[in-house]
């Protein structure tokens, strides 16, 4: 029989379309899986470095050119680490937690964009893996669930330290997406969308050409929250060192703790893009740089990771800089300070929306 | 919150240790044993009973006002005295700037005397490492437990008759004699090159 | 009523957290058990010993001489100051004055001690409470201390450079110059750490109004130095009680308010600034002189001038004289390096090869048989039995530096004898008061040894530091009140 | 200890860290006097340690138990521990603790047989 009789051309067609589309899903995710992978390696390697030359010393040396292969050297140690699982713990949520976490974290990677959509061979290729609606709400349910990794570890070791840091971890993340969630009110009133690449684009078209600018007390209680959201210096409670040993992922050894590394450099990232696209004009940049000749020929990606990388040396900077709060005064600077600041920006914003359509209208 | 940095004079001004020692006779009369003097420093021998009262005065009365214990130990004078064991208390008074010594004499068959922590609070772990280390107890403690050796050690270091190199290794602390053991059952699962 | 029906229900309990031995912020091995409420402590259980080596019953049975390494042991991150401490209560045990110029460089490397140990103090508190690169930079500067600290003895941290009746060896010129460098420069650093904390919002909020403790309280619980005077008590030892050349320079003592984790640190931090005072005064006002007492009684004899190691003539060679020797065999079992050979009531015969030139056959031997041979070097044994001559009969300055080896035997084998009687010496260590107490039996060694450890004190104070605050405070207390376990559990 | 830690000599450029948790560490490095006090406590911290783990004793008291032999003191870590290098010193100097950290690394690096699937 011929094959042509059973599958009419048309479904053929629809077929071999649906083919092509999950091949480029496939190829997307894979690339987008691989750089993201690969910069929580260096991520790491920055990090040693950035804090290393800012005391006054080199950081990594010896594996590689400038240390440069050290990553590589330590993910593969851990991969080979003995798998500890405490005689004592729930073994199951003990196994399971660093998975939910990770995966949280990871999900998130599908709805950034990076760049400009292009098309290859009547294809359109949007560089991003879902470009759903609800972008940025996606990301915080995302989130969400991640703290949910981090609180059954916490329980699951039974350990003192690990429950500890589980809670004040639980306690810390679910105050800051509050004010995290409030601070980017303002950026939805501004663009209108919740899609992170609409987002992007009415930046472009914007008179500041990011929002950084109009959204100034946004983009600082967003870069607060987000440092806290992380779990990094000045909010690192959930692993104080000198004080809970480390935190949520104390029991935790070898590959599972790698897991734990693994998660929160990739939200360390995610949040970075947020910030990135969110306030920032993520791969665009304002009408008065593009000004400057030749400068338009600077593809859209090296726009996105440089603010990127800009963001990350911020994180290094602060942990390079201060000391830690305490937890109680953690909790203090989310509710009584930050949420409140981003309800009054929401407020003005709002305000100068209507007044601004208002206006227009007349 | 502020801080500022003060002169402070070199010029002692105590009282003379020897006429401390002289009140202190004047007031316990019967407690004094012995003044004794040596490079400057006067320690004063009593018997153990009144020992709180002694103290106690000497940290209340506002003229000598000893506030500062600088440091509370035990000797053992095995085969030296025929009262085996001395408490020590060396006193200091920071406003005054005067120094004394008070010397209780424990016998060796009744190791106790009662405890100077309501008079100076850092007494505390003082007299727990005169427990750990000599056995004495003091009574009026309020949580007297050994302190640097484990809880459930055996014998008193510091006393004379004690080896300096311990106990024999099968007589030795449990706990440490446990990990031995049980590291040499474990030491098969080592890995050897 | 509902309300007491629910706790009833909802009976919440204490948590209690175990922290240490092996914790990162313990600064060594101490041991907590917390009480806490949430996140509140109730109580604070200190437990001590993880780092007990009987340094007081080791110190009654070696001689007072002996004992001095002990101290670098106890506080090893001012082992200087402990040092100092120790030598200064034995010297007075003993009766030796040090010469002048001993005494100001015992000062000044007190105070470099000091200044190290504050570094090393701010480096730590600051890592606790999460300032990563405070503690780089202290130890950048603690670094050039302790290469100065090399320059003078060799050692960084162990360095027993004070010595009883002095200090080991003079100072050379270059530390001098280096050092007046470094008090150049030390007061800029200093407001290089004091830009990074010192009106940190954060730590401001992490160290005002936390364990605060009152000056009789401080005073009546032990407390001393940094720790007592950030409540407010003037006491300190270097000017209550002025030993060695403190007396000379002059210098403030800062002094607290209101006693809290803010005003110990600025205590700690104003004092870095006045030990760099001292220092400074102490380098221009350095006389000269020797730097060791000159005590036969208890002192070591000058290395230079005895016999074997740096002699001027260098090439001696040791010989037993044959007609001399009654063949006791005292020399072969004495002889270090194993040259000595023969049969008893033989001659005994040294294997020139083997000879490490150490002269215990010279100090053992009864008959005077062994002798020695300037210039005999290299020499074969019928020429060397041609020169010796018999040990009464050899040059002066031989004999002199053979006797004051013979001393040095004497000195290390029973050590000086003590008068007998009993000494409390106190001195202001950078923790706080370091005191000695000696009851010394007329021996050469001390019949019972004390040291009053400062840290031990201070971490008894734990627990009224702490309660009331939140976890995190703990490792704010523990680090201001400056414990070393080496010196706490001695 | 912590000096090796500091910007002078930095354990960083070999790829050291210092690390809070047992389970996360690969190597302990047992520094100074080991107390019989102390011994369960150290056994238990090593117990911790995931394979492969790596012991260095740093300075004479934990090689030998040093100038103490007394009471309390444990007559070098030894006893209990498999301790893979003796780092001398009392206190050794950083750059000794760094020789021997290097000779650790040598010895992994000579520790093929190990790791192959026939061991």
């Amino acid at each position: 029989m011929d094959i042509n009789n059973i599958i009419s051309p048309g479904l053929l067609d629809a077929f071999i379309k649906f083919g092509i589309n999950l091949l480029i899903i496939i190829l997307k995710i894979v690339v987008v899986l691989a750089i993201g992978l690969l910069h929580v390696a260096y991520a790491t390697y920055f990090e040693r470095k950035v804090i290393g030359h800012m005391q006054v010393r080199l950081g990594p040396m010896r594996v590689g050119w400038h240390g440069l292969l050290q990553p590589f050297a330590d993910g593969l140690k851990l991969f080979f680490k003995e798998d500890i699982v405490p005689a004592k713990a729930d073994k199951a949520v003990f196994y399971i937690a660093p998975i939910i976490f990770m995966a949280a974290s990871m999900v998130n990677l599908s709805v950034i964009p990076f760049s400009y959509s292009f098309t290859i061979a009547d294809f359109k290729i949007s560089p991003v893996i879902a470009d759903i609606n609800i972008g940025l709400l996606f990301i915080f349910a995302m989130a969400g669930i991640g703290v949910y990794g981090i609180f059954i570890a916490g329980w699951a070791s039974n350990s003192k330290y690990a429950f500890l840091g589980g809670i004040r971890s639980a306690a810390q993340v679910i105050s800051y997406e509050i004010a995290m969630g409030l601070s980017l009110v303002g950026v939805m009133i501004m663009a209108g969308s919740l899609n992170l690449t609409d987002i992007v684009r009415a930046q472009e078209e914007s008179v500041f050409g990011m929002f950084a600018i109009p959204q100034i007390i946004g983009f600082v209680v967003f870069s607060i929250a987000a440092v806290a959201e992380t779990n990094r210096t000045p909010f690192d409670m959930p692993e104080a060192e000198s004080e809970l040993v480390a935190g949520y992922f104390t029991e935790y050894s070898g590959f599972r703790f790698a897991l734990f590394f693994l998660g929160e450099y990739i939200a360390m990232i995610i949040m970075a893009s947020m910030a990135t696209i969110c306030f920032l004009g993520g791969w665009t940049i304002p009408w008065y740089i593009k000004v400057v000749p030749f400068i338009n020929y600077v593809p859209g990606i090296v726009w996105f990771l440089m603010k990127v990388y800009a963001f990350f040396f911020f994180f290094y900077w602060i942990r390079a800089t201060l000391p830690r709060y305490r937890y109680d005064q953690v909790m203090g600077i989310g509710w009584k300070i930050l949420i409140p600041v981003a309800l009054a920006n929401i407020l003005v914003t709002g305000l100068v929306k209507i007044i601004i359509t208002t206006m227009n209208g007349v | 919150m502020a801080v500022t940095e003060v002169r402070i004079s070199i010029h002692t001004t105590g009282l003379d240790p020897k006429d401390i020692a002289e009140k202190i006779k004047g007031q316990f009369p019967d407690q004094v044993i012995e003044v004794a003097e040596f490079r400057d420093q006067v320690s004063v021998i009593i018997k153990r009973d009144q020992v709180v009262a002694v103290l106690k005065y000497l940290h209340d009365d506002p003229v000598l006002s000893f506030d500062h214990l600088q440091d509370l130990t035990a000797v053992d004078y095995k085969g030296k005295k025929d009262i085996r064991f001395e408490v020590v208390y060396n006193l200091y008074s920071t406003r005054y700037r005067h120094h004394i010594r008070i010397r209780a004499q424990v016998p060796e068959n009744d190791t106790k005397i009662n405890s100077a922590v309501p008079v100076w609070s850092g007494a505390d772990w003082h007299e727990r490492e005169c427990f750990d280390m000599f056995g004495i107890e003091f009574t009026g403690h309020p949580d007297l437990r050994r302190i640097l050796m484990p809880e459930d050690w055996e014998g008193y270091p510091l006393r004379k008759d004690y080896p300096l190199k311990g106990p024999e290794l099968d007589k030795d602390w449990p706990g440490f004699t446990d990990v031995l053991k049980r590291s040499k059952e474990l030491r098969e699962f080592d890995w050897e090159g | 009523m509902v309300q007491k029906e629910a706790e009833k229900i909802l009976e919440t309990r204490e948590l209690s957290v175990n922290m240490g031995p092996q914790h990162p912020a313990t600064h060594g091995v101490l041991r907590l058990v917390l009480d806490i409420d949430g996140e509140t402590i109730v109580k604070v259980t200190p437990y001590v010993g993880y780092l007990h080596r009987g340094i007081e019953k080791l110190g009654e049975s070696l001689s007072y001489f002996q004992a001095l390494p002990l101290t670098d042991r106890m506080d090893y991150v001012s082992a200087m100051s402990n040092n100092i401490g120790y030598v200064v209560a034995v010297e007075k045990l003993f009766g030796i004055e040090a010469p002048e110029r001993a005494k100001f460089i015992r000062t000044i490397v007190g105070e470099m001690s000091r200044i190290s140990n504050h570094l090393l103090w701010l480096a730590t508190h600051a890592l606790d409470i999460g300032a990563m690169t405070v503690f780089l930079y202290c130890f950048r500067e603690r670094e050039w201390l302790l290469d100065l600290f090399e320059m003078i003895c060799g050692a960084r941290l162990t360095v027993t450079y004070p010595r009883v009746g002095g200090v080991r060896n003079d100072v050379p010129q270059e530390f001098l110059e280096s050092l007046w460098k470094f008090t150049d420069e030390f007061p800029s650093r200093i407001l290089e750490y004091e830009t990074l904390i010192d009106q940190n919002r954060i730590w401001l909020q992490r160290t005002v109004g936390i364990g605060i403790i009152s000056a009789e309280e401080a005073v009546n619980m032990g407390m001393t130095g940094p720790t007592l005077r950030g409540s407010g008590v003037p006491y300190d030892i270097r000017k209550h009680k002025p030993y060695d050349a403190y007396d000379k320079v002059e210098f403030d003592v800062p002094i607290g308010t209101t006693g809290d984790t803010y005003d110990r640190y600025r205590c700690r931090m104003l004092e870095l600034r006045q030990s760099n005072n001292i220092i400074r005064q102490l380098i221009e006002k350095l006389p000269p002189g020797p730097v060791m007492a000159e005590d036969p009684k208890f002192i070591l004899p000058p290395k230079d001038k005895m016999m074997p190691i740096t002699h001027p003539t260098k090439d001696l060679a040791y010989f037993i004289l044959e007609k001399a020797c009654k063949g006791c065999g005292m020399c072969m079992r004495a002889c270090p390096a194993k040259a000595i050979t023969g049969e008893k009531k033989a001659p005994h015969k040294i294997n020139q090869a083997l000879c490490v030139n150490c002269a215990t056959c010279l100090v053992t031997c009864k008959f005077k048989s062994a002798t020695v041979v300037p210039g005999g070097k290299g020499l074969s044994d019928e020429k060397l039995a041609e020169l010796a001559v018999a040990p009464d009969q050899l040059p002066e300055d031989i004999k002199q530096a053979q006797q004051l080896l013979v001393r040095q035997f004497e000195f290390i084998k029973k050590g000086p004898k003590a008068p007998e009687g009993e000494l409390y010496v106190a001195t202001e260590v950078p923790k706080g008061e370091l005191g000695f107490y000696f009851v010394s039996d007329g021996t050469g060694k001390p019949f019972r040894m004390r040291l009053r450890a400062p840290s031990f004190i201070h971490a008894s104070c734990l627990p009224r530091l702490c309660v009331g605050h939140l976890v995190a405070d703990v490792i704010a207390a523990i680090g201001t009140i400056d414990i070393v376990l080496g010196e706490c559990d001695r | 200890m912590m000096a090796v830690g500091a910007s002078h000599y930095d354990f960083d450029r070999f790829g050291i860290i210092f690390r809070g948790s047992p389970r996360q560490a690969d190597c302990v490095i047992v520094a100074g006097t080991v107390t019989k006090k102390m011994v369960p406590v150290i056994r238990r911290v090593f117990d911790q340690i995931p394979e492969p783990r790596y012991v260095v004793a740093m300075g004479s008291c934990a090689c030998t138990g040093g100038i103490f032999r007394t009471y309390s003191t444990v007559q070098g870590c030894d006893t209990f521990l498999p301790v893979d290098v003796y780092v001398p010193g009392c206190p050794p100097r950083p750059e000794t603790l760094l020789e021997g950290m290097m000779l650790l690394q040598e010895k992994i690096r000579n520790e093929q047989a190990r790791w192959s699937p026939w061991r």
